[in-house]
């Protein structure tokens, strides 16, 4: 029996359609389907200029929209060959990473919810709201910021933003804590989550699967790593895996990041120098390519961008990892229950946003 | 005979099979409750009260599209709480009452979304959230998106914002209560 | 350090150097195990007649361009040999006389990627899928033949998957305006 | 006075009453009609009619008692939750006593709502599910004391009913089967696995909580709630058999199917489940009856484990029967809002490998201290 979820489906978190086949509750067969929420976005951007592009990139992934902005200005700097002021290097990092937080602590929320257990919905959707409030005070909004510009950040990090993070990190640690005692500390979580969805190392590499579902099957490969952006070389953190590469695997990774994201937070609100926040870049960028790699919350992101010496791009190629995990859904669920779907589905932190563009 | 979907009474009557009962409570009940002035009383006593309990019991359809979908489960977590206004979300169109469009409508999901719209049973209002859902937003001239929810589905409130913010939702939501109250009708005579 | 080094601006030693003394994890010796040279010297070595055009763009990031005759035979020297093993990204740009598509293949152990270039004429946009190689390949070719319409033949099952089954258009090419 | 001569009371008032007009009216007639209203006058007042109508009136006392308990208890529900999770719960609609109408306001609205009956459902199933669904129900309630004089009993004597316990278990039992034809004949995919689901989950969790309850029944030597409550007058049965109780609170959080076990309306992966196709008040009455389950459920945990109405004399019998079981609710809501679902596979495992050895364990004990002479 063929059984779609989706569109519309609790399950999916945004507009995707997984078709699955099941014998009795095991699944043998399963095909996502994705695309109801292309949007068209490389189009649109070949017809808008280098900075009107920005918040296009902000509406990518709803989850982290800020990521995605910075993985732009990257690949632009890149083609442009700007040179970030240092201090602009800092407070993206920083920005990045209450992002990182935010998204993970979101698909906490999802997570929770899709199993069953309410209650950390709620607990996460509040405490996630701390480091939205720090965004918004960075920025100005809740989702889609804006704020990342070609050459630095668009203004300044505003008063007193350097005790609120701090605070923020010490609060979210002890949080973080409090949540793993009720999740790890939960047999019934427990029971959901370990075993399910086992995802070897090999098939994790082949699929192109990155970002926590990679590091959770005992690949260590963290681009913030193996190939620095930013200011990331000169932090101390630790690129977090797990050898089991189930669910239980994949929410230690993100509760592990979460803890590692706290520690970057503080190190660069520590180490930010004082200076220029932004330099005026070029309006028009030279012929030729630029690439931008970073590691996005939900795997490897990347953006491809050919000019040809106007102010528009030629091509914006954007490379979603969810899209590319998604593929290798048949891989994770055939073998395993009707309700398991939702623990290895939602163990992925599925953002349609990215993956249809 | 087919109960007419586009009759209100036959929803309400608990769905007996039997033609013969139908015809007869189409014939008498109706004669007798919709064009009497039995009808018009009854609705004068019951209007306000159902209408009370229509507006302060709004389920919207769990269904997210975009960045606003975050917002409206931000919405119903604590910082806003939703559920105080008794906003609660179910996830199949046969129990809700509102469509939330929160983001822009793709055109393959065009047809799907029309669809669950056309699940839902009356009576059922429409709320565009957000940019993308008013008009297509940044996306308005794209190829593949449909520049506003209201061309194929009738819309009742509009939340602009882009995203809309929590509050704007929960505000929209009063918008929605003070909307069914203005248009109070009787559920017999319509009036 | 810094900015510059990972620019692309020193040169290796200096970078293993620099990690070395910052007492990071990673050894340098792991990353000279596959460096740039040693990537750039074993595709020529196996395809001297495709595999041309080599430029270090910058750190660890090889650009090269080869003819699509080869392309298949090359992927798989390039996951079995050199233990690139990571598809990110296929990208197909549409030029005036030609469309190109990039791979961006990456290496797991290494911190290289590889731009692999391959252009087709524009009468006949079509390459060897490479899906067979890298599962991850699978989508990202279905999305190009979506939106730009490159043929991969021996593709599993190459049909739309962001646009309607039924429509009409590849959208990313230029001569694409609007359209219904 | 108990709960059957009030309503005998009452309906002997009332026959009278009747009676006099009716021989009033038999006397204006012509005499040939005087027969067949003495007969029907004679019936009326006959005590066999009076004890069947005054059994009516006890169920219909009984039952509105539930409804204005489930209320309140899907309030609790939600004000309970709201305060888990850091908010208020329903608040604005009955603002002055914190939100109490908000689950009238839903009830009124479903009835205003359209039903649909999806054109390819089996129409008479789709009606009948339902019906079953909410009418075992209600009969399951029916037997069940709030106090000693406050039960269904069928003589003056106030005694109950002979087996009332095993009456209100049997029709608590019949759900799966409504479940199962709600699913089947809604002909929806999500529908069929909630309603497949629910009838393995039910099979498998019954005979576990017979077999605790069978503990209590071997302790009461009785199969009448009046006589099982009066056992526990010393000391509650669930202090000696609190493996049982244990057991049977378990038990009954999955027969009434909420959260860790309530895997045919699993929201995350089916939809709503069983309920997917059902609108209007056809969903308000399944949401109605599955808390007002939930009020069976903490009313048998009551009677049969925590001592009935027995308590301090501060308060009425009854209502120290109700505040127990809403503290079991209670109980059972704490766990809904805070444990994950588990899974169709660990749920049998649960069921059969766990609960069952430990139920049968407790019967042990149970026969064992009867035997004994402890008890």
């Amino acid at each position: 029996m063929w059984i779609n979820m989706g569109p519309q489906h609790p399950m999916t978190h945004g507009l995707w359609n997984l078709r699955i086949k099941v014998d009795g509750e095991t699944i043998t067969d399963a095909e996502p389907e994705v695309g109801y929420l292309h949007r068209g976005i490389e189009k649109l951007c070949e017809g808008k200029t280098y900075t009107q592009i920005i918040p296009m990139t902000d509406r990518l992934c709803y989850g982290s929209s800020l990521t995605w902005s910075h993985l732009y200005c990257l690949t632009v700097e890149d083609l442009m060959g700007v040179e970030v002021p240092e201090r602009a290097e800092y407070i993206r990092v920083a920005a990045i990473e209450m992002q990182r937080i935010a998204s993970h602590l979101m698909w906490l929320a999802a997570y929770a919810a899709d199993l069953g257990a309410m209650i950390g919905f709620i607990y996460t959707m509040r405490d996630r709201e701390i480091f939205i409030d720090l965004l918004q005070a960075l920025t100005g909004s809740r989702i889609t910021y804006n704020y990342p510009r070609i050459g630095g950040v668009a203004h300044d990090v505003p008063p007193d933003f350097e005790r609120d993070s701090l605070r923020a990190c010490d609060y979210m640690e002890k949080k973080l804590v409090e949540y793993e005692d009720l999740f790890d500390g939960s047999k019934v979580f427990m029971m959901r989550n370990v075993g399910v969805g086992k995802f070897r190392k090999e098939d994790a590499m082949n699929l192109g699967v990155t970002g926590p579902p990679l590091r959770a099957s005992g690949v260590n490969y963290d681009l913030r790593k193996d190939m620095p952006y930013s200011v990331y070389p000169e932090l101390d953190f630790e690129a977090c895996t797990h050898p089991d590469g189930d669910c239980y695997a994949r929410y230690r990774v993100r509760m592990d990041e979460m803890f590692e994201s706290c520690k970057i937070i503080r190190q660069a609100i520590q180490k930010m120098p004082k200076g220029k926040w932004r330099i005026v870049a070029p309006r028009n960028a030279p012929s030729g390519t630029g690439l931008g790699r970073v590691e996005d919350p939900r795997g490897e992101g990347m953006m491809y961008v050919v000019g040809d010496g106007t102010d528009k791009p030629y091509r914006l190629k954007i490379r979603s990892p969810i899209f590319v995990t998604v593929s290798a859904a048949k891989k994770m669920l055939v073998g395993y229950k009707v309700a398991d779907v939702v623990a290895i589905m939602g163990g992925l932190d599925m953002c349609i946003g990215e993956a249809d563009r | 005979m087919k109960a007419d979907p586009a009759d209100p009474s036959m929803g309400n009557v608990l769905a007996f099979r039997s033609k013969d009962f139908l015809k007869w409570a189409d014939n008498v009940l109706e004669g007798i409750l919709r064009r009497s002035p039995i009808g018009t009383g009854i609705d004068l006593i019951t209007k306000d009260f159902f209408n009370w309990a229509t507006r302060n019991s709004i389920y919207p359809l769990h269904f997210g599209i975009m960045c606003c979908a975050l917002e409206m489960a931000v919405a119903s977590a604590p910082r806003f709480d939703a559920q105080r206004f008794g906003v609660i979300y179910r996830s199949t169109p046969r129990q809700c009452d509102v469509l939330l469009v929160n983001g822009p409508v793709s055109k393959k999901m065009k047809p799907a979304l029309r669809r669950l719209y056309d699940q839902m049973p009356g009576p059922k209002w429409v709320i565009a959230m957000g940019e993308c859902a008013i008009s297509g937003g940044p996306f308005y001239n794209s190829y593949s998106v449909v520049p506003g929810v209201d061309q194929f589905i009738p819309v009742d409130i509009y939340i602009p914002g882009c995203p809309a913010r929590p509050e704007a939702l929960i505000d929209g939501f009063i918008k929605l209560q003070k909307i069914i109250k203005d248009n109070k009708k009787g559920l017999l005579t319509g009036k | 350090m810094n900015l510059k080094a990972i620019k692309g601006e020193t040169d290796m030693g200096e970078r293993g150097k620099s990690i070395l003394s910052e007492g990071l994890e990673r050894a340098p010796s792991r990353i000279d195990e596959v460096p740039e040279e040693r990537v750039i010297r074993a595709l020529l070595d196996n395809f001297p007649s495709t595999v041309t055009d080599f430029k270090t763009l910058k750190k660890g990031v090889i650009r090269a361009k080869m003819e699509r005759r080869e392309l298949y035979k090359c992927c798989k020297f390039l996951r079995d040999h050199l233990g690139f093993e990571h598809l990110s990204m296929i990208s197909a740009v549409e030029y005036d006389n030609r469309f190109e598509i990039v791979y961006h293949i990456s290496c797991y152990g290494s911190c290289l990627l590889l731009e692999l270039i391959t252009s087709t004429p524009k009468d006949d946009p079509s390459v060897d899928s490479v899906s067979s190689v890298w599962g991850g390949a699978n989508w990202q070719e279905r999305e190009s033949f979506d939106l730009m319409g490159i043929k991969f033949n021996n593709h599993p099952r190459l049909e739309r998957i962001l646009l309607p089954k039924d429509y009409l258009y590849h959208p990313l090419r230029k001569d694409f305006k609007g359209g219904d | 006075m108990n709960l059957f001569t009030f309503s005998y009371g009452i309906i002997h008032w009332l026959v009278d009453l009747v009676n006099h007009l009716w021989y009033w009216l038999g006397d204006l007639l012509p005499w040939e009609f005087g027969d067949f209203f003495d007969d029907v006058g004679r019936f009326a007042a006959s005590d066999a009619h009076i004890t069947v109508m005054a059994i009516l009136v006890e169920v219909l006392i009984i039952v509105i008692i539930a409804l204005v308990n489930v209320l309140n208890f899907i309030w609790i529900d939600r004000k309970f939750m709201g305060r888990m999770f850091d908010f208020y719960g329903p608040y604005y609609v009955g603002y002055r006593i914190g939100g109490w109408l908000q689950n009238l306001a839903d009830g009124i609205k479903l009835f205003v709502k359209e039903i649909i009956t999806p054109a390819k459902a089996d129409k008479l199933g789709f009606l009948l599910g339902p019906i079953i669904f909410v009418g075992s129900s209600f009969l399951a309630l029916s037997t069940i004391p709030l106090g000693r004089d406050f039960g269904i009993s069928t003589n003056a004597s106030g005694a109950g009913v002979p087996g009332s316990a095993l009456i209100a278990f049997a029709f608590f039992a019949i759900a799966p089967f409504s479940i199962l034809i709600c699913g089947w004949s809604s002909n929806n995919k999500y529908t069929l696995i909630g309603g497949l689901r629910s009838a393995a989950q039910m099979m498998s969790y019954e005979i576990p909580m017979l077999l605790t309850v069978a503990s209590v029944f071997l302790m009461a030597g009785s199969f009448n709630f009046m006589e099982i409550v009066d056992a526990q007058h010393d000391v509650w049965f669930a202090i000696p058999l609190f493996l049982g109780f244990i057991v049977f609170l378990v038990c009954l959080v999955a027969e009434v199917e909420i959260q860790p076990f309530d895997l045919p309306e699993a929201e995350a992966e089916l939809v709503e489940g069983w309920t997917t196709e059902y609108s209007g008040m056809r969903f308000g009455l399944f949401m109605m009856t599955s808390y007002l389950r939930g009020y069976i459920g903490g009313a048998l945990a009551t009677a049969l484990f925590l001592g009935g109405w027995h308590g301090p004399a501060l308060v009425p019998d009854p209502i120290w029967f109700l505040i127990k079981a809403y503290i079991v609710f209670v109980i059972i809501e704490w766990m809904r809002w805070s444990v994950p679902r588990v899974r169709v596979d660990q749920l049998l495992n649960i069921g059969w490998k766990r609960l069952m050895p430990l139920a049968m364990l407790n019967l042990l004990i149970a026969a064992s201290l009867k035997t004994l002479g402890w008890f």
